[in-house]
């Protein structure tokens, strides 16, 4: 499938997945197809209790099943502690529970069966203790205290926490207080977003074999195989010389498998028992135990001049955490730094809470608490625009970043698309000509606009490019592929860089032990950061190319450059030129060694300029790198019932160079329909601590019916000048936007503002019926 | 989830304290109890059988009373184990008397329930709806037994 | 825990599978003991369809089929769509046209698409959206899934 | 636990004399709930292989019999239903979706009960009567009385659905099933199964059962009969929702509030009606 020149596979080329045929031919691996001889298989037995001291296990039955080979409770696991932020989390529960559904003890069984008999005949003794199921409840000052040992936890990051406040951040500019009297028009509102199931098709899993030394192999479904070895060693006080994590096919992930899941629980089973040992959740715990979108409460305030000038904003958050640190202060942090938006608003004072609750852990999904503080700012945008009789897109371009602009806080920006985003949404959804179609009869319809930006630059990563003795070459960069198309991209980086087809590039497998560090396939980073290792090792093996070539014609390097299809020749001597073949062979058998590049690096630009802004426990002191996006959403109301559909939507992405232009728009198209659904009907409902909806059953995620067919990608191109290519992140953006947008569009077909997600039939009928009375 | 209803039976407050207090009474009338038996003054055990359309669960369930003013008020908890089966449920409850106008008792009840493991994956507005059936259904029972016992019967 | 020893006709070929109980779906044993893993288990409910795969030619969820109840069937997975080392013309489009992306509910996918496409006429976009309903996709947005199977409807003779 | 594949309806009933036995039909309930733990038969009595249980068939009197092995997909491309029986087409049209639809029956799905299942109002709009076969005999109940509570019916242990029967529907009327879900082929948050038919201006035929607002679907018979003859504008309409309106029990779920059911179903009622009416105008 790959096209045999490099023009046609590499950079800027739509090249299909490099594994399309393994996945359309069913043969692609992922962890519930994987078997290991002698394999056992492992069940989780589950608190039913959301807050309480465990007292006692009796696991006398369950051991005595036949085909059972080991019961493992807490008492089974060591005291160590994981958590990408806060050390709060051990493998399984230990002493106490704090949310139900949490892991209490593991069984590995012969079969899967009866592990799941066995693990239902474990009995364990509680004591209750008092439940906080929201952060209203665990702020309250008798509330139970969730982590009595919050305050001696190893931190990462200069964390302001305190009783049930796991994390606590502030990020200011400005004189706020001054400002609000220079504003003409000054609207507030509260707004409230639910928790969000991430519904990877794939549920999770890992397997974990042990070998004779002790050393233990781990396979699972994951974002990072490092964060993955980090946290398993972490939690099971393993030097991470004993665990080695790879990855098989990964079923999606969207941040639900970023952080560990059920890992240290199939390494503890492995080296207890000797035996290979997997363990895959079935939907409902998967839905449990994992993890999902922080619920968010918003307060927000925006003033602006009679003109239209944004001045002042005022924004604060309370995120429900969950029963685990997980990933949320980065979630709290890094909403806080998007919510002035790509705006200029001189004054802005942004704060939030994470609250631990004796809910299922909240974490990393897609956006990162970005959706959730852009529902509110956007709709913002709008309400003002209305209040002051603008067009809301007039309004946006009259504030918009303009190029050179720093964002929030001080941090630069080296490239912004945004006018040129908004410009195209506008043009291609015939915004100012009239705004909206016609409505079927029975049904209200309008357009909705939102705009946004999102990072893709940070944490440390890298690449080793080895030339092979024929002159293909291997590709490592420890990026785990999601099903996102990572692997394709840095390989057609990789090729457009030594000028060879894509198809003489291959990619390795993530490995913790042969592949350079990778923080995660997360934050929209791989494209530009895992990119940038990708194109400086690819010129590292490029210089090394030169230089044999430059001794073999006794030329100087500077008169040499590589040519389509893999060789090296001297500049304007169209015949004198070498094959890779040639210059590998020499370096292999002859003189100075095989080939390799190599390259890493972290993301150093500072987050904050403490000359321009005050933070307060920012967890992500150096993020940056912005890509900008700009939706229009058109939304047909149903009169009778309220239920809102999203019928077409243009979505105008900066994406610094669209290095696969089919693979942006899959990403463009996806995360629409996933924030679309964040929008319109996902939510898990939660019976105090309890979520009564775990089953795809009762939980709801649109189907190829209520996604619309039209939507439009807009690629745009602001290229970054240290991306590779120019390119930046396309992963998360297209999500962003969605619900303001769509809010927005309700707001304008209904007359009724709606603050809390998502937007029911029910919420909409009533805004409608409301608005329509008022009118 | 919550459920809470009250209803009037002609029976004086004391009566119907001694009949709300009696695990005999009790058992009698709560739909789907097939044993009870009193492990201490403040502690049953019983053993309940529940039904929603196809799917049917027995609940090895204690009672623990937790406060009581007699003859107003009684504050308990109840826990239930479906053996093997790895569901819960689990339900706080209060049961308050008040003398009603026509000399008899005005019973209210409200209860905390939550429901664990297997059968809480079925239909959680449904088995709400079961919950509030159940507590009618024990209402009457008691009812029809102490207006029986107020009648002289 | 025994079972019955039956005979299944999977992708064309008689495929015997010894002790099934009969609370085994046909899921378990495609997966477990044929080594057909193309069909996948997202949710055992019937609702994500991963698990699509076809019996007597209509695509069904094999995670609500119950083994010993098709032992008389025609069943055919994805790995049955196309001789190995080829394609089939669904299977190509989905590739060609980046119409996957994680890839775990491609199968299911396939197997849907490829009955409605046995109707050998060109299929509009909304015959597709509603041929697919039943196979959720969280990664594409599935604009991309419907435009491969529309232009796999159209290449057909 | 026992797995039995009977070849024909005496056999099957006969298989069904047992302590905890199920029928299978398509499976696409009984297995989903056997995979989450929530019922475990110890027999299990397939009846895939009995042909009489498969067949639909239009009778002389214009009544069809839809046998209770029927297919969802079978149903809703039923060609001999015609008239206001198109109302139980329409609905097995909106059942989840085409896989789910190739493997669900007409009998699994009544005798399971949902109550925000697609044909229970279906049914009862249509006038259907159950068909039921046991060891003691064969009885015929009608729809309204086979839904008797939440996930319950009039089924008693050892007793299977045979078929489900369509009395025939006047000419000229028209059969409509509307359905409110959060997504396509999710379980209704409410619905509404119409048959009505006009002459003229004036109501010639009326039947209007709201699903998914209470235990069973909900039918006004009463007021369905006083409003024939005249015509049906916003006020005799009202009368109807009104009185629908007083039988629903809704529950709050994770589809919907209660309060939301209350106040929508009559909205879904007007609107079928005037879809209806306009429908058939534009036949006439």
């Amino acid at each position: 499938m790959s096209p045999p020149d490099t023009a046609a596979s590499g950079v800027g080329a739509s090249l299909p997945r490099l594994d399309a045929r393994e996945k359309v031919t069913g043969r692609a691996q992922y962890i519930a197809d994987m078997v290991r001889p002698n394999m056992l298989h492992a069940a989780i037995h589950a608190s039913p209790a959301a807050h309480a001291l465990i007292t006692g296990y009796d696991t006398a039955e369950a051991s005595a099943v036949p085909g059972v080979a080991c019961v493992l409770t807490g008492d089974d696991f060591p005291d160590g502690r994981m958590g990408a932020f806060i050390k709060d989390e051990p493998a399984i529960a230990k002493g106490k529970v704090r949310y139900p559904g949490e892991p209490v003890a593991v069984v590995a069984a012969e079969d899967e069966e009866t592990a799941r008999r066995a693990a239902a005949l474990i009995r364990v003794d509680y004591e209750d203790l008092p439940v906080a199921a929201t952060p209203d409840d665990a702020m309250a000052p008798d509330a139970p205290v969730i982590h009595e040992d919050l305050p001696d936890y190893f931190k990462v990051f200069p964390a302001i926490c305190g009783g049930n406040v796991a994390s606590e951040t502030e990020l200011s500019e400005g004189d706020v207080d001054a400002a609000w009297a220079e504003c003409d028009v000054i609207v507030e509102g509260e707004f409230e977003t639910p928790a969000q199931a991430h519904l990877s098709i794939e549920p999770v899993g890992a397997l974990a074999e042990v070998d004779a030394d002790g050393r233990v192999t781990l396979w699972s479904a994951n974002q990072s195989v490092f964060r993955v070895q980090a946290n398993v060693c972490e939690a099971l006080q393993l030097p991470m010389s004993k665990l080695r994590c790879l990855t098989p096919k990964v079923g999606a992930g969207f941040g639900n498998k970023m952080e560990p899941h059920v890992q240290p629980l199939v390494v503890q089973l492995a080296l207890k028992t000797g035996r290979p040992v997997r363990l895959i959740l079935n939907r409902t715990e998967d839905f449990e135990t994992v993890r999902a979108r922080h619920p968010f409460k918003i307060r927000c305030k925006t003033g602006a001049k009679r003109d239209g000038t944004l001045v002042a904003r005022e924004l604060s958050a309370i995120l429900d955490c969950g029963a685990y640190g997980d990933d949320s202060p980065g979630v709290l942090g890094y909403s806080l730094l998007m919510s002035r938006g790509p705006y200029r608003i001189p004054h802005c004072r942004t704060s939030g809470k994470l609250v631990y609750t004796n809910r299922m852990r909240f974490g990393a999904f897609r956006g990162f608490g970005n959706p959730q503080v852009t529902f509110a700012t956007e709709s913002q945008i709008d309400e003002i625009a209305g209040r002051l009789g603008m067009d809301p897109l007039d309004l946006r371009v009259k504030n918009m970043m303009r190029p050179g602009d720093r964002w929030f806080g001080g941090g630069e920006v080296a490239s912004n698309g945004l006018a040129e985003c908004i410009e195209k949404a506008s043009a291609a959804s015939g915004w100012r000509q009239g705004r909206a179609r016609a409505a079927p009869s029975g049904k209200r319809r309008a357009l909705g606009v939102a705009a946004c930006a999102h990072i893709s630059g940070l944490l440390a990563t890298g690449a080793i490019v080895r030339l092979l003795e024929d002159g293909s070459v291997v590709l490592n960069t420890g990026a785990v592929d999601i099903g996102q198309g990572s692997d394709t991209v840095l390989t057609q980086m990789c090729a457009s860089a030594l000028r060879v087809p894509a198809d003489r590039v291959a990619i390795a497998s993530p490995d913790t032990d042969g592949s350079p560090y990778n923080w995660g396939t997360t934050a929209s980073r791989v494209t530009y950061t895992t990119g940038r290792s990708v194109v400086a090792a690819a010129g590292h093996v490029a210089e090394e190319i030169k230089r044999h070539a430059a001794e073999i014609f006794e030329c100087a390097v500077g008169d040499l450059e590589l040519r389509d299809g893999g060789r090296v020749g001297i500049k304007g001597v169209p015949d004198k030129e070498l094959s890779y073949f040639e210059v590998s062979a020499r370096a292999h058998w002859a003189a100075g060694g095989p080939i390799v590049g190599a390259d890493t690096w972290v993301y150093n630009q500072p987050s904050v300029d403490p000359k321009r802004a005050i933070a307060r426990g920012l967890p992500f002191p150096q993020i940056g790198v912005y890509s900008f996006g700009c939706m229009i959403a058109a939304v047909e109301i149903d009169e009778t019932t309220g239920k809102a559909d999203a019928v077409e939507v243009w979505s105008a992405m900066d994406v610094g160079r669209a290095i696969n232009p089919g693979s942006v728009e899959g990403q463009i198209e996806g995360g629409f329909v996933q924030g679309m659904g964040f929008a319109l009907t996902e939510e898990m409902v939660f019976d105090g601590p309890r979520l009564v909806n775990p089953s795809m059953m009762d939980y709801k995620a649109p189907t190829s019916l209520d996604a619309p067919f039209d939507i439009h990608s807009i690629i745009v191109e602001a290229a970054e000048p240290d991306g590779p290519f120019g390119a930046k992140g396309i992963g998360e953006i297209g999500l962003v936007p969605a619900p303001a947008a769509i809010g927005n569009a309700v707001a304008a077909a209904t007359g009724a503002r709606l603050r809390r997600l998502p937007l029911t039939p029910e919420r909409v009928l009533n805004g409608l019926l409301e608005s329509d009375s008022e009118d | 989830m919550k459920i809470a209803g009250s209803f009037n039976v002609a029976a004086p407050v004391e009566l119907t304290w001694r009949a709300i207090t009696d695990p005999q009474v009790v058992g009698a009338c709560l739909p789907g109890c097939e044993e009870i038996e009193a492990v201490s003054p403040t502690l049953y055990r019983a053993r309940i059988g529940v039904k929603l359309g196809p799917i049917s669960a027995t609940f090895a369930a204690e009672v623990e009373v937790l406060e009581e003013e007699p003859p107003v008020r009684v504050v308990s908890v109840t826990r239930g184990e479906e053996g093997g089966r790895a569901s819960h449920i689990r339900s706080e409850n209060t049961l308050t008397l008040e003398p009603a106008d026509d000399g008899g008792t005005r019973v209210s009840y409200e209860a905390d329930m939550t429901v664990t493991g297997r059968l809480a994956k079925f239909g959680f507005g449904v088995m709400k709806k079961k919950a509030q059936s159940l507590a009618a259904d024990f209402a009457g029972n008691l009812e029809a037994r102490l207006n029986e016992a107020a009648s002289g019967g | 825990m025994t079972g019955a020893s039956i005979t299944l006709k999977v992708n064309g070929a008689d495929r015997p599978v010894a002790a099934v109980a009969p609370w085994t779906t046909l899921l378990t044993v495609l997966r477990d003991e044929l080594g057909l893993t193309g069909a996948k288990r997202g949710c055992n409910q019937g609702v994500c369809g991963a698990c699509t795969v076809t019996i007597d030619g209509e695509p069904v969820r094999s995670c609500l089929s119950l083994a010993l109840n098709c032992t008389d069937c025609e069943i055919a997975t994805v790995e049955g769509l196309a001789p190995a080392g080829s394609l089939a013309p669904v299977q190509q489009a989905l590739a060609e046209g980046n119409a996957l992306q994680c890839g775990f509910c491609t199968p299911g996918i396939l197997i849907a698409a490829h009955a409605l496409l046995r109707r050998n006429e060109p299929l509009s976009v909304d015959e597709v959206r509603a041929g697919l309903s039943g196979n959720l996709c969280r990664c594409s947005g599935y604009k991309k899934i419907v435009e491969a199977v529309v232009r796999a409807s159209e290449a057909r003779p | 636990m026992e797995f039995i594949r009977p070849d024909s309806i005496d056999a099957a009933v006969a298989a069904l004399q047992a302590e905890n036995a199920a029928c299978l039909a398509g499976g696409a309930t009984l297995v989903a709930m056997m995979n989450a733990d929530l019922v475990a038969p110890e027999r299990l009595v397939s009846l895939r292989d009995v042909a009489a249980l498969r067949t639909a068939m239009r009778q002389p009197d214009g009544s069809v019999v839809i046998g209770a092995m029927r297919r969802h997909r079978e149903t809703a491309e039923e060609t001999d239903l015609r008239d206001g029986q198109r109302v139980l087409s329409d609905a097995a049209g909106q059942i989840a979706n085409p896989p789910v639809r190739n493997m669900g029956t007409i009998g699994g799905s009544c005798a399971f009960a949902d109550p925000a299942a697609d044909y229970p109002p279906a049914l009862a709009a249509a006038d259907a009567r159950i068909a039921l076969v046991g060891a003691e005999g064969r009885r015929t109940l009608p729809a309204d009385a086979f839904f008797v509570d939440w996930y319950e019916t009039a089924l008693e242990p050892g007793e299977l659905i045979e078929s489900v029967i369509l009395p025939p529907a006047p000419a000229g009327t028209a059969g409509s099933y509307t359905k409110l879900a959060r997504v396509a082929g999710d379980f209704a948050i409410a619905s509404v199964a119409l048959v009505l038919g006009m002459e003229g201006d004036a109501c010639s035929h009326l039947a209007v059962a709201v699903g998914a607002c209470g235990p069973a679907p909900v039918r006004r018979r009463d007021v369905e009969t006083e409003l024939l003859g005249g015509g049906l504008g916003d006020s005799e309409i009202r009368r109807l929702t009104d009185a629908l309106a007083d039988g629903l029990d809704p529950v709050d779920d994770v589809r919907a509030s209660a309060d939301y059911r209350r106040r929508v179903a009559p909205r879904l009622v007007r609107q079928a009606i005037a879809e209806a009416k306009q429908c058939l105008s534009g036949t006439q």
